[in-house]
């Protein structure tokens, strides 16, 4: 996507791609000093890219057993990559990192989505659901912990109307289920999705409802657009604003994180 | 002293893996992946596997595309960098295979159950997802002390774990080095351990540093030397990871004759780990190595 | 970078200990106990602590004797080589402190309970026995898999656990090495993490081999330098145990006013580790000191 | 205790002392190849004198998280100094110890004891009971655990008429409770004890009734004067025996571990 063209009031004309803005939109929901668990993935460079600008005392909890406080010290494409091993706060099982999480001790964490409902539930295993199996998706990884055991998890994915479905053909990872209450009532000790950063806008969730509310459409993106994508008639917050756009500085950043545009090319 | 449990990796696989074993691999997800041992698997053509692993990155999809695997027990099959395994989408979607789905924390748990004798763990996960309906080891349990309904996840009890480590002695003795997953209790809940390393080092190289040791020694049945044998995952220590060969394997096992030239080639059409080192070519393999040495401060453990 | 975590020991105990708190010490077992911060919350007068721990060797023994104590929740109690813990029998069998009874079994699957953050763990331990009548933390739950009654231990959440180890680094990261105990999941189980440690070293050292680190140190709420904090359990890397020291506090804390003179001597006698250290003498430090050097082979972090 | 007076067969007149018997005895129980979780005191010796003499490859697993094939490099008086931790072949976790013992990889272990009852239930916790404490004890440590959990576990202590008593005031560590069948019905998932060594003889169990029956005594001690010292008619095994002196070798090797004679003084 140029922004250019709809940028008019934007001083200079540099190009950004949608994975740019989504990792910048990522990078945002993440404040200083938070524990972020980091999974596969763009959130990789959402993290980076918060740690070296407003987040620079954010925690990175990594679920193959790696806490880091600084960021990787080369590009990295896998979370296992030596770099990010390289001077961690701690290399350790995976058991002591979901401990972490389980304990409530995780603020945030990303997930990467196939296919999600109005209530943020997703669904990264059976398309179709197991009976009438269309695709078998790789599954929940860590995705279904995160989803039930951090203080908030924030979705990443690409918004098409097959993937913005009313309910989901199987929940690998929980949001709000049929809506409010019913986190507590299956047994969730916290939680639930607090955006969902897509390829179109940034959506979040009703206190009330616990339904998706769009909040906020990118540059050059029209809320019907937006509409035209969901599988439901989606709800529209009524002070909806534009996503920032990610700023020189966090594009060079990003730039530097991956500079062979692997995550962030068009 | 015991006897040495040194092992050509052929040996050790058709010793400690027959067909119909319950096997883990990839117990430290995306490093140390037992690439070299999951090869040998299949030049050996064995049969009706059952696969354990958090997330195999694509060891598992080459196994089921190679015909071992009768099931999958793991959190997550595919190629980490670029998504789909497609081998085992095939082999799931046309019910050439059963999977049992779990979470990364609900393996864990299945397999620290067995690592510690009990029947189950509870975990507060996977609560109100679909899990329970595709994994049979997932069941409600309610806390006698609180009255909160947990997940309680049933223990797996593998017959072999394999792990690649950086060294060990004839013995048994390893030292593993970086992150490590669910390795402590992939190894703690098997009933045997078979290693494959970089290095077959002197006892006292092991012996200098207990608390490196990933599992006793007295518990593990075969020692193989593979160097190389974690390519294309990376090694702490000895190589990084090799992105390229992921990426090229993407479109080399998206349909099945693609597969088939990429076993061909790269599996059945070398001897042994002697054999992939020449394929892969000293070039490459310079490309892989550390560029940037780190080394661990000393620890002293005498008395 | 975040600010720092060093304090004086006294300054370290005073914010982070106070009175009623829960406080894990001696997670160890034999090695590496934290005597020095024992002794400063004496020198404190800290009172009401609840004291957990699987066998604390003598210094719960102590911090009961200096009044500190209401309750103990711990496996074992006394001197590990002359036997009872004088001041804990007859602090019990007057009544003036509660005791939680466990085995070591139970009192690390409570810890691990916490670290894992759920309500319960199960094992088959003390089945049948009466620990079950003076330990309300022990109840019955049957798996639902195998139908087995097992033996449910709750959950111990900790308000602090005191390690003492080798290094640290001002920031709260620390290694260890040795035997490891309960340390690991005492640390994950806690509120927060008291630190003492025989060298304070910079970053680079500790970050040098993360998988020495102890526990992760966003979680530790201060750092002590305490040369000798240990004395007189063992330091792997610094010093033996002092036998001696084990043998004369028999004698002395056989009767009270005995126990009010080691008191005086020992801890109220000094006013820091530095005094500690004097009493101690160059000399028998020498004695205590390793005269066998055996490093650990290195291992390389690189890229 | 003298040996030379009732030694007459013995061809050299060395003396020994109860504590080297016993610690004999207890190595004796250890089969080589066997794991045996080492216990504190007198056990320590126990394994390091098997494991020099007829149990070269005997595994010793220890509590606090070590695990060795060889002998400690140097004396020790507990588990942990420092020559316990040089070279061992893992230092590692309790809980990670105490998982082999719960999956029933441990063979053997050994416990002291207090107060014990015929079916060889054992009391190290509350002598006179939780109600009417006499004395308090220091507790279970591990040996709840290893009595729970290992595959047979062997009891060490001094043979007394208070000690040996008919019911224990508190199970500690739990034997055969009841007797036969009792094990099984509290759930406990295998083991119980095999042997029970003491200042006067070795004692064994019934395999149909679980309960103690004399099985050796130690030289110069007679039938009649362990009767004495058991607070109930203690059984006796038809072909009962003595137990074997310890030979100037083992003697040798004792004092070798033990060179202050801290354990196996008079």
């Amino acid at each position: 996507m140029r922004s250019a063209g709809n940028n008019r009031e934007h001083s200079e004309t540099r190009y950004y791609t949608p994975a740019e803005l989504m990792i910048t939109a990522a990078a945002h929901e993440i404040a200083d000093g938070e524990v972020v668990f980091v999974g596969m993935r763009l959130p990789l460079l959402g993290f980076q890219l918060a740690k070296t600008t407003h987040a620079p005392n954010a925690t990175g909890v990594f679920e193959l057993g790696i806490i880091r406080d600084k960021p990787a010290s080369q590009p990295i494409l896998t979370m296992g990559d030596l770099p990010n091993l390289y001077q961690a706060q701690w290399l350790s099982d995976t058991a002591d990192i979901m401990g972490l999480l389980q304990r409530g001790l995780v603020d945030v964490s990303f997930i990467g989505g196939a296919q999600v409902d109005r209530y943020g539930n997703l669904n990264t295993t059976y398309i179709g659901g197991h009976e009438n199996l269309r695709t078998r998706l790789p599954g929940s990884g860590g995705a279904c912990d995160l989803a039930s055991l951090a203080n908030r998890h924030i979705i990443i994915m690409n918004h098409e109307k097959r993937r913005f479905v009313p309910q989901v053909d199987y929940i690998t990872s929980p949001g709000y289920g049929q809506g409010a209450g019913w986190r507590e009532s299956v047994g969730l000790p916290r939680g639930g999705p607090s955006a969902v950063i897509t390829t179109l806008g940034v959506i979040r969730f009703d206190p009330e409802t616990r339904e998706m509310i769009l909040s906020a459409i990118h540059p050059g993106v029209t809320v019907e657009g937006v509409r035209e994508h969901t599988g439901w008639p989606l709800k529209i917050a009524s002070n909806i604003n534009q996503t920032p756009k990610p700023t020189p500085e966090e594009l060079k950043i990003l730039k530097k994180f991956d500079p062979d545009a692997f995550w962030t090319g068009p | 002293m015991p006897n040495s449990k040194l092992l050509s990796l052929k040996l050790a696989i058709s010793r400690f893996v027959p067909d119909g074993s319950s096997v883990v691999m990839g117990s430290a997800q995306e490093t140390l992946i037992p690439f070299a041992a999951g090869h040998e698997v299949i030049r050996q053509r064995k049969r009706d596997l059952t696969l354990i692993g958090p997330i195999s990155d694509i060891l598992f999809d080459q196994l089921i595309g190679a015909g071992c695997v009768r099931k999958v027990r793991a959190a997550w099959v595919g190629n980490v960098i670029t998504g789909s395994g497609y081998n085992f989408r095939h082999a799931i979607e046309s019910g050439l295979i059963e999977i049992e789905d779990h979470s990364n924390l609900t393996l864990s748990m299945a397999l620290r159950a067995a690592a510690l004798g009990v029947p189950f763990l509870p975990t507060h996960t996977a609560r109100g997802s679909d899990l329970f309906k595709t994994n049979p080891g997932l069941k409600d349990v309610t806390c006698p002390f609180t009255g909160q309904v947990l997940t309680a996840v049933a223990a797996i009890n593998p017959d072999v774990t394999i792990i690649h480590v950086q060294r060990a002695d004839e013995y048994g003795n390893a030292h593993s080095w970086g992150n490590t997953g669910i390795t402590r209790e992939a190894c703690l809940a098997a009933e045997r351990v078979l290693v494959t390393c970089e290095e077959v080092v002197s006892p006292e190289v092991i012996s200098s540093d207990p608390n490196r040791v990933i599992t006793p020694g007295f518990r593990v049945c075969a020692v193989a030397h593979a160097p190389w044998g974690a390519h294309p995952s990376p090694a702490p220590g000895h190589y990084n990871r090799d992105h390229q060969a992921f990426l090229d394997y993407r479109d080399e096992s998206i349909r099945p004759q693609a597969f088939a030239a990429w076993q061909a080639r790269w599996v059945d059409g070398v001897e042994d780990q002697a054999g992939y080192m020449t394929l892969l070519g000293e070039e490459r393999m310079a490309q892989l190595r550390l560029k940037v040495n780190a080394p661990s401060a000393e620890a002293n453990f005498g008395y």
